[in-house]
């Protein structure tokens, strides 16, 4: 039999779900990262269906099989803890990036960006398209969907700012992430607001969807939509104006800086402690900060100019 | 004149575990009312599905009109000329006479498409032609028990048949309608048909056919005219020996009354039905079709539940609600469908008999499999139930045998009154005076017996009284010495009503 | 008076209408322009696919079986056709709608076929197809999604296009409707369904296959899912891994809404239309109604409980009625 | 056989006591073919990789798959009686809010397990009165409570969580009995299983079930209460789910509306792929049991090897069918067998 530690550094990049866009990309940034060290293996995993408890069953097995640093985009932040817990007892290097395992689930949250930042760049993308005035309304995923529930929060926060003061949000909405649920509830939006001038939507399926509806219902221009979404998936609504701009974090980049700092924790170059730097490849240096959360950056906006050139990429 | 249309030769049916039929011969003629005889189980229904096509026999080949033939499905045999009426229960209770009348055989008009006013208004001359008042649309679970039974004589006339197969057509049909039957079959083979009759009542078997084959044990064992035979020659030829007399009713000492019904009805089916039933008395109730007489008991062992009325059980009034608390107080109920409502058939013959008692048997809710063994071969012994082990399944059983089964669930629950309903239906001669014998002595015992019957001769043969129903009502209660076939049928056709 | 008393029992479809009429007017109430013509159009519209879906669903219920596949169905097949119109473009679309159903048919065979002829189950085959459909969608895909951007423009105009206004969608649902209809009750094989479900035994004495029977209906199911997939996938410009999971529930939904004996032998297409159009005005009406967006599910669920106990204690009612009224 | 069947000639009986029948009647059951890939399971997986066969591993790993198992135990009773429950899930869901909801209100752990256990009970009742008091088919019923269910939780809790509990609550859902390295959850479900097992195989209430699962008419009319044993079904069935959602609750130490999702669905294909029929009246116990250890360790095996989970649910979709066809075509072998022998 083989010697499991023979096999050199495995690391595992455990998301929400398969068959996301998003993740496959992040996927890539793993094996871009696993490719430029030594003897670094980087493992992409992730549940059937976006649950908690499907991530919980991996991580038992990757538990089982000790392998050396685990990097989760978690379901919940909180259902995770336990789980994470055993994994790190048991030797296992556990962060979580993208969406964060809460604090003592893991030892180093990557996030792509401040919450904060996300919230407010969120609403000013909104704002610019329509010219700082009218309704505004937000279609989230699920309503559990953490990540999204706390830049919600933050863009609430935003809109207090003087300079948006002709603007309010008037109703948060769920798509749940299915494409018709998501369609029919931007659909209900325009009906109940008929003035409705934006809406925002920080989820891939969501975005889509709703471009999707303002396209058919002929709401062009009036209509504004921005929100996170892949390049490769909105480049359609981008090009033909229905979105005028959105947001998001290179989930390349993300994939790749996880998979430095698990090395580099698991190699004990670092502790994962605040303060600790961390150099990561092309990314250049991390700095893990309070909590042991790191922040990546501001997520990049894409528009007509530049979407072509990202939509290639993921 | 007669001609040979369907030959069997050389048949054999197994199914795993058992030879349902081997080495059978079976010739059938046109013109002729040919009776299929043979104990429970002698493997007269297997026969019947090889020569529909339900089943493929084992060995053997079928000649139709002197060329070999091959059903491989019901259709094909349906095509060839041959209709039957099954045994077994095969309606689509959810769908109207008419569909059930033409499934499998719809008409069509030039297109394809499905001819529903032509299929309707045949359907109304079959109806017509058996003098039954159904409307083509009704459905069918609105139909009672006989109703169905005739629409399925409508369906097999349906089908432009030379050979038309009656598998115990009359188990479930009363007098009127087995007039109908006999008219039509008379009619059938004047036309130069062929009719084979698998029936267990040889009042029957006498009065229509005209030429014998008999089963037993799945084998061939003769044939013959039936006019130059005797009862007594086909019987031994059937069961190996000859039968005593056929109701062996025997004195009992009639004591106080322990059930007393007043006033009993249920909207829709019956009103204002009143009756005693004595410790050691065997009170029969008659009836035609839909009189009624299966939602009587069904009420007293609280499957339905009664609008009005008192039944009174050992002087104290009751309310039952369910069949458990029906049990409880002592009344056992065989009902009259045994294959819906009498015989779980994917169960067991052990575990089919044990149900009833299921509780008792078990202390502390725990089963007990001696005691559930005892009974088992106590009581299926009793009733000589022909199975392989008591471990198989019910429907592995011919329909006799299950009737049996059902028969022996109940008496083994020791009750104090036990309600019949049509007990022997489909029971062969032999088991049938076994059964009469045994109720007869269980009544002489101090039980008390309510027979439910379409068949006269049980009802005048056993009962000590008789209770007449015509459509929902008692229209006449007789004594055992002033009953006879005529007033009986007078009150049971509503022509004589009075107490 | 016979007949007027049969009528009485078999208006299930007419309870429904009733069920539908009431829920419009508690929506209205609520949100007064729901009723308006375009919106009641984009109800149908929204409804269609659902309406499709469901019809193939009704035939396998009316066997006795049931169809958990349908939404992984759609998905493979949908998956199929956009991929296909991405990798050529130039193909003409209604070559490509033609694969797609073909695909969805195909699928449902290999359903039939362990029903029919492997004697599996009906819920154990499509419990186990709906997973082996759904991970082949997702190694078809690799993962990724199939977005407007590379979808042909003549794609997505399939179920968007109108013909004498009415959408195509709304059209091909109609379509589907009445063929069902006509199958269903004007053809034999349509007959032999309802024989199967109502008792295979008798079934099986008037020379109606068990076999052929599932297995056609499980591919009828499994061709309309085809369709469903070209049309979901056209319509909201994205063919994604997770397309319509859940979505059996609903056509089951429909079905046992509208009054299809889940165990088989009963029900009519009329009442299935009228179950989806139920759940149709549901989906929509939740989000327009002014209510916590919390509250959605749990007012779906009563909303379809109640139909149900409803329509049960009407048909019990009904049923009482004509007791009475028998033999006074 | 016994000798007291006198009535059947014996020429017509086939003789079927030889060790080879018996062998063959053996090894063509659905237990057997369970047990044959549950062993070929565990053969494959151990020599692919080094982790499988290990004590810890192969304790711990029944975490995954125990709260779904004591969902499934009732559900043999719900489905054995015709019926299904696809509500389960949601029964679960809700009686965690509950719980959560009274955590947060500061009880102690005995009355958060009382309470969820309640809840899930009380659900339960209210499935059975639906199915058995108007007459409901159970699919139309808990197709509509699956909605209410989650949906009330949801409702309540809205986008927020329960994330406190107390600290002896912990144990439940990830405590071990003793120093052993056996997980409470898996004794307590063996436990479960026991005492289900012997009330389906060893009391008159499981002789009941399968009577009403095979003909609920002729079952009703020999005296068998069939409501009430259907309406008892769903109240286990509530119960039990009350049971998980305390193991469930307290293994991830939070509770969220949507909280296993889908889990009915699993619940339900351990009981058919265990070979109880979905038409009622069939099946027992042990392929059940069989069936959670198998689909189980199958999918801890292929996460050991990083078989993504695309690749899992094709493979567990293929085994599903595989385990009802094997034994299906085995039967048709024999019974062809059989005859085969009579004819000669
Ligand atoms: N499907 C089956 N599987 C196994 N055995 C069967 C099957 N059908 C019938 N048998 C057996 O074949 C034999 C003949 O049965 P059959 O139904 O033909 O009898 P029958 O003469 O019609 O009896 P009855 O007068 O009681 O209707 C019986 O012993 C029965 O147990
Ligand atoms: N025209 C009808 N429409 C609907 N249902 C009917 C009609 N006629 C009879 N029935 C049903 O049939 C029942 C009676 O049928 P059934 O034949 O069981 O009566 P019975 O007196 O017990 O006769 P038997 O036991 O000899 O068959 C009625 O109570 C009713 O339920
Ligand atoms: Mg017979
Ligand atoms: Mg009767």
């Amino acid at each position: 039999q083989k010697d499991a530690s023979s096999d050199g550094t495995k690391i595992v990049l455990l998301v929400k779900s398969l068959g996301n866009g998003f993740f496959e990309a992040v996927a890539d940034g793993g094996k871009e990262a696993a490719g430029e060290l030594d003897g670094v293996e980087s493992i992409y995993m992730g549940p059937s269906a976006a649950t908690a408890e499907g991530q919980i069953e991996i991580i038992e097995t990757l538990i089982a099989q000790r392998v050396d640093g685990i990097a989760i985009s978690a379901n919940d932040p909180d259902a995770l803890i336990p789980v994470a817990k055993k994994a790190m007892k048991a030797g296992i290097r556990v962060i979580s990036f993208d969406s964060n395992i809460s604090e003592g689930g893991r030892e180093v949250a990557l996030s792509p960006s401040d919450s904060e930042l996300i919230g407010s760049q969120q609403v000013r993308l909104i704002a610019e398209l329509c010219d700082y005035k009218g309704q505004i309304a937000i279609l989230s995923a699920t309503a559990q969907a953490t990540n999204q529930n706390e830049w919600i929060s933050y863009m609430y926060e935003a809109f207090k700012a003087p300079e948006y003061k002709d603007m309010e949000i008037v109703e948060v909405v769920y798509g749940d992430d299915a494409a018709d649920k998501s369609y029919r509830e931007a659909v209900g939006l325009f009906k109940k607001y008929p003035d409705l001038a934006g809406i925002i939507s920080p989820t891939t399926v969501g975005v889509l969807a709703t471009a999707k509806a303002i396209e058919d219902e002929g709401l062009k221009g009036k209509v504004q939509i921005t929100g996170l979404g892949l390049p490769s998936e909105m480049q359609h609504y981008i090009e033909n104006g229905t979105c005028g701009q959105m947001a998001l974090w290179n989930p390349v980049d993300l994939g790749y800086s996880s998979i430095y700092i698990l090395n580099a924790m698991i190699k004990g170059e670092v502790e994962g402690n605040p303060g600790d730097v961390i150099s990561a490849g092309r990314m250049g240096t991390i700095t893990i900060g309070e909590g042991g959360n790191s922040i990546m950056g501001e997520p990049f906006v894409f528009n007509k100019d530049n979407i072509a050139e990202y939509a290639s990429i993921f | 004149m007669k001609k040979t249309i369907l030959e069997l030769k050389d048949i054999a049916k197994y199914f795993p575990g058992i030879k349902a039929l081997d080495n059978v011969d079976f010739t059938i003629r046109t013109g002729e009312v040919h009776a299929l005889i043979g104990e429970n189980g002698a493997g007269k229904s297997t026969l019947v599905k090889i020569m529909t096509g339900v089943y493929q026999p084992t060995k053997g080949k079928i000649l139709m009109e002197g060329s070999e033939v091959h059903f491989g499905t019901a259709h094909d045999a349906q095509a060839a000329g041959v209709a039957a009426i099954h045994q077994e229960a095969s309606m689509f209770t959810e769908l109207t006479v008419t569909e059930n009348i033409f499934m499998g055989h719809h008409l069509r008009k030039k297109g394809g498409t499905l001819d529903w006013k032509a299929m309707r208004q045949h359907t109304q001359e079959l109806l017509d032609r058996l003098e039954l008042d159904i409307n083509p649309d009704t459905l069918i679970k609105n139909l009672g028990t006989a109703q169905r039974h005739m629409v399925e004589i409508a369906k097999a006339l349906s089908v432009d048949a030379q050979l038309v197969i009656m598998d115990e057509p009359t188990s479930a049909l009363s007098l009127h309608e087995v007039e109908e039957l006999y008219k039509i079959i008379r009619q059938l083979k004047d036309e130069g048909k062929a009719i084979v009759f698998i029936s267990h009542k040889f009042d029957e078997i006498f009065e229509i056919c005209d030429y014998f084959t008999v089963f037993r044990d799945g084998q061939y064992i003769g044939e013959g005219e039936v006019a130059t035979s005797s009862v007594d020659e086909i019987v031994k030829m059937m069961v190996g020996r000859s039968l005593g007399h056929m109701f062996p009713k025997k004195e009992a000492a009639i004591g106080e009354a322990v059930l007393d019904v007043k006033g009993l009805s249920l909207p829709g089916f019956f009103k204002n039905v009143s009756f005693t039933l004595h410790k050691g008395e065997i009170l029969g109730f008659f009836g035609l079709v839909g009189a009624g007489r299966s939602e009587v008991m069904r009420t007293i062992f609280g499957i339905d539940k009664k609008s009005e009325g008192t039944i009174v059980l050992n002087g104290h009034e009751i309310h039952i609600s369910s069949p458990r608390l029906a049990m409880q107080r002592g009344i056992a109920y065989v009902p009259e469908d045994r294959q819906e409502q009498g015989a779980i058939l994917e169960m067991s013959l052990s575990h089919n008999i044990t149900l009833p008692q299921i509780d008792k048997i078990s202390p502390f809710g725990v089963l007990n499999k001696k005691t559930e063994k005892t009974i088992t071969e106590e009581f299926g012994n009793k009733m000589e139930i022909k199975a392989a082990n008591w471990k198989v399944n019910a429907n592995t059983l011919s329909g006799g045998n299950q009737q049996k089964v059902v028969l022996a669930k109940w008496l083994a629950t020791d009750p104090d009154i036990l309600i019949l309903d049509e007990p022997t239906k489909g029971i062969d001669v032999a088991t049938k005076a076994a059964v009469h014998e045994f109720v007869s002595e269980m009544a002489a015992a101090g039980l008390a017996v309510i027979l439910v019957s379409s068949e006269l001769p049980e009802v005048l043969g056993m009962a000590d009284r008789i209770v007449v129903m015509h459509e929902g009502h008692v229209s006449k209660v007789l004594n055992r010495d002033e009953a006879n076939s005529d007033n009986v049928i007078l009150a049971a056709t509503g022509h004589e009503e009075g107490m | 008076m016979k007949k007027s008393i049969e009528k009485i029992l078999q208006n299930r479809e007419l309870n429904l209408v009733g069920l539908i009429i009431i829920l419009l007017i508690l929506v209205t109430i609520r949100s007064p322009r729901f009723l308006e013509l375009r919106n009641v159009e984009r109800i149908v519209n929204d409804t269609a696919i659902l309406i499709m879906v469901a019809a193939g669903q009704f035939l396998v219920i009316l066997t006795g079986g049931i169809d958990l596949s349908v939404g992984s169905t759609i998905a493979f097949s949908g998956m199929a056709a956009s991929m296909l119109n991405e990798a050529y473009p130039a193909m003409p679309v209604y070559l490509i709608l033609l694969i797609g159903v073909l695909v969805g048919t195909a699928l449902g065979a290999f359903n039939g076929s362990c029903v029919a002829f492997g004697k599996i189950p009906p819920i154990i085959t499509t419990l186990g197809t709906m997973s082996i459909f759904r991970g082949f969608t997702f190694v078809l895909s690799k993962g990724q999604w199939v977005t407007a951007h590379e979808m042909t423009s003549a794609y997505t105009m399939i179920p968007r296009g109108r013909l004498f206004g009415i959408p195509n969608l709304t059209t091909w649902a109609i379509f589907i409707f009445i063929i069902m209809y006509y199958f269903v009750k004007y053809t034999r094989h349509g007959r032999e369904i309802y024989a199967i479900g109502g008792n295979k035994t008798a079934a099986h004495f008037v020379g109606v296959s068990e076999k052929k029977v599932n297995f056609m209906v499980f591919t009828i199911s499994g061709a309309l899912c085809g369709l469903a997939g070209v049309m979901w996938t056209a319509r909201y410009a994205a063919a994604v891994n997770e397309t319509a999971t859940g979505f059996e529930l609903q056509t089951v939904a429909a079905c046992v809404l509208g009054g299809v004996s889940i165990a088989g032998g009963s029900g009519t297409i009329t009442g299935v239309l009228l179950g989806a159009l139920f759940l149709g005005i549901i989906n929509n009406a939740l989000p327009v109604v002014n209510l916590s967006p919390f509250y959605q599910m749990a007012i779906q669920g009563f909303i379809v409980l109640a139909a149900i106990v409803a329509n049960v204690l009407m048909e019990q009612r009904n049923e009482k009625k004509l007791l009475n009224r028998r033999r006074q | 056989m016994s000798d007291k069947l006198k009535h059947v000639s014996q020429s017509r009986l086939i003789n079927e006591t030889s060790f080879k029948e018996r062998l063959i009647e053996t090894v063509t059951k659905w237990e057997f073919i369970l047990i044959v890939l549950f062993a070929g399971v565990v053969i494959f997986f151990s020599n692919a990789s080094p982790y499988f066969l290990n004590y810890f591993n192969l304790m711990n790993t029944t975490f995954n798959f125990m709260e779904k198992a004591i969902m499934a135990l009732p559900m043999i009773f719900v489905i054995m009686c015709g019926d299904i429950d696809i509500s389960v899930a949601s029964i679960l869901a809700l009686s965690s809010f509950a719980m959560g909801h009274a955590s947060a209100a500061g009880a102690g752990t005995p009355e958060i397990i009382l309470i969820g256990l309640c809840v899930g009970m009380v659900c339960g009742i209210f499935n059975g009165l639906l199915i058995t008091g108007l007459k409901i088919p159970a699919i139309a019923v808990t197709l509509g409570s699956q909605s209410l269910f989650r949906g009330i939780s949801q409702a309540i809790l809205g986008d927020q969580a329960y994330t406190q509990y107390p600290e002896s609550f912990a144990y439940f859902g990830q405590g071990y009995v003793g120093d052993t390295l056996i997980p409470f959850e898996l004794v307590l479900f063996l436990i479960l299983a026991a005492v289900m097992g012997f009330i389906l195989h060893k009391t008159s209430y499981g002789r009941k079930l399968y009577a009403v699962g095979n003909s609920a008419t002729a079952a009703r009319f020999s005296g068998v209460p069939v409501a009430r044993i259907r309406f008892t079904n769903m109240v286990l069935n509530g119960l039990f789910a009350g049971i998980a959602a305390v193991l469930l609750t307290s293994r991830i130490g939070s509770t969220r509306p949507n909280i296993a999702n889908g889990w009915d669905m699993e619940a339900i294909t351990l009981v058919v792929l265990g070979g109880v029929s979905i038409s009622g009246g069939k099946g027992n116990i042990f392929g059940v049991i069989i069936a959670i250890f198998l689909l189980g360790y199958l999918k801890f095996g292929m996460g050991l090897l990083n078989i993504s989970a695309r690749s899992m649910i094709i493979i567990t979709g293929f085994l599903l069918i595989a385990a009802v066809l094997i034994p299906e075509m085995l039967g048709r072998f024999k019974a062809k067998r059989k005859l085969m022998k009579q004819q000669a």
